[in-house]
């Protein structure tokens, strides 16, 4: 299971805060999950913008191009604005 | 003490007291001849507000700061170690609030000691500029009924790159 | 508040209290986004002695501090207006102590306070630069029965220079 | 009357902390006032090393060329090392 998570912008956008799902044999990189779930329509073709959309894997920020096994914590936010 | 404690980093919603941080990095630094204190204070923006900031707090500024749990504090933690690794540090404090702030309330607090003023400058200021782009905070400012999402400054992310540019202990 | 008291120096031989100093600054600035501070103590570096520095105490480590009454406030009040001439400032304290300071006393103070965290940072570390070469203090070390006038260091006068060649508000 | 004051290693050195006095008229120049006092004997010769002593007329820091009318106080001290 690959458990997913949105933060801040992205969540409010979204109207969700956390899923759960299983990841298609198809999907491999990072890129492909956002253009799999851009699938879902309007608001989550954002996910698939590189510059407004950060991904973090396991906690820790990737790029794109990333492979996934599936049983990672995935989570999508925009550029982060602490301090 | 172990060198988690010595190089410290902790997220919460509760303010911090600068004099019991100051008082707390120089007992974890032993013998600092440097302490640099960075504060982080929320700034009243609100169009026309006056110094004090309590007009714009009763007219609803407020900033709500999210933060992704788990990863915050690693990353603040990967932040100093970076920092380690290129200065001798003795210690190092990082707190960063999250939750409701009100104008003039304190966010962040970045504290580091070091034999030597030098070290611990920059240490502090490249602490600064790493969580600003790389610890996963996102602040969302109100006004009244309006609200948006701050959004990341260019200028924050030269100023980390910067570091890349720096040889190790300048 | 006057200018001269946003902008303030003092040189006495009392302690100074950091939380009182760092209010103030607040109170000072009104409206500042970024507070940094700078605090120099007293190393202890007697050959052998131990973290807590009691030791090195009891032994006679000690560091008299001397300066030129008078032209010692002008100096730091001058470096102060350079400061604020490059960097845009709310308020400044510096407080440096003179007289018989023993081993992890507290010997000077920089406190900054700006809208931006750039500029107290930069500001900061230049008055600690300049304060370093340009307002008159000597240090004397003692240990026991002997005691040696601290030497001038070369990168203290390297560090200085720098900001010679660095642009105003960089 | 000149106002002469020596802080520091300079104080030490010479035994003395200030002292007033009529300055000849020969003594034009920091400089001049720094070999004029060398002519005192031993420790003062150490007035005229300009890299180890440094001069403030009227409480800044000039150089040996610097001009004096003879009313001026004048400081002979090591480089600082406050902070």
């Amino acid at each position: 299971m690959l458990n997913l998570q949105y933060f801040a912008s992205v969540r409010e956008q979204l109207g969700r805060e956390s899923e759960q799902l299983d990841l298609p044999a198809d999907v491999i990189t990072v890129a492909d999950l956002a253009a799999w779930l851009a699938e879902r329509g309007a608001p989550w073709a954002l996910l698939t913008d590189a510059q407004q959309v950060l991904v973090a894997v396991d906690q820790e920020v990737v790029d794109r191009e990333r492979t996934l096994t599936g049983q990672e914590e995935v989570a999508f936010f925009p550029p982060m604005t602490g301090g | 003490m172990s060198a988690q404690e010595i190089f410290d980093v902790r997220v919460q919603t509760a303010d911090f007291d600068v004099a019991h941080e100051y008082q707390g990095i120089i007992a974890d630094a032993g013998n600092p001849g440097a302490v640099v204190m960075f504060s982080g204070l929320v700034r009243d923006v609100a169009p026309g507000s006056g110094a004090d900031g309590q007009a714009s707090a009763a007219a609803g500024q407020s900033l709500t700061l999210e933060h992704y749990p788990g990863m915050t504090e690693k990353a603040l933690r990967a932040i100093v170690e970076q920092a380690r690794a290129r200065w001798p540090l003795q210690a190092v404090r990082v707190v960063h609030r999250v939750g409701k702030l009100l104008p003039h309330d304190q966010i962040v607090l970045v504290l580091t000691a070091s034999a030597h003023r030098e070290a611990a400058f920059a240490a502090a200021e490249f602490i600064m500029d790493y969580l600003k782009t790389s610890a996963p905070f996102w602040k969302k400012q109100r006004f009244g009924e309006q609200s948006e999402w701050v959004a990341s400054r260019q200028s924050d992310y030269q100023r980390a790159a910067r570091w890349e540019n720096t040889p190790a202990d300048e």
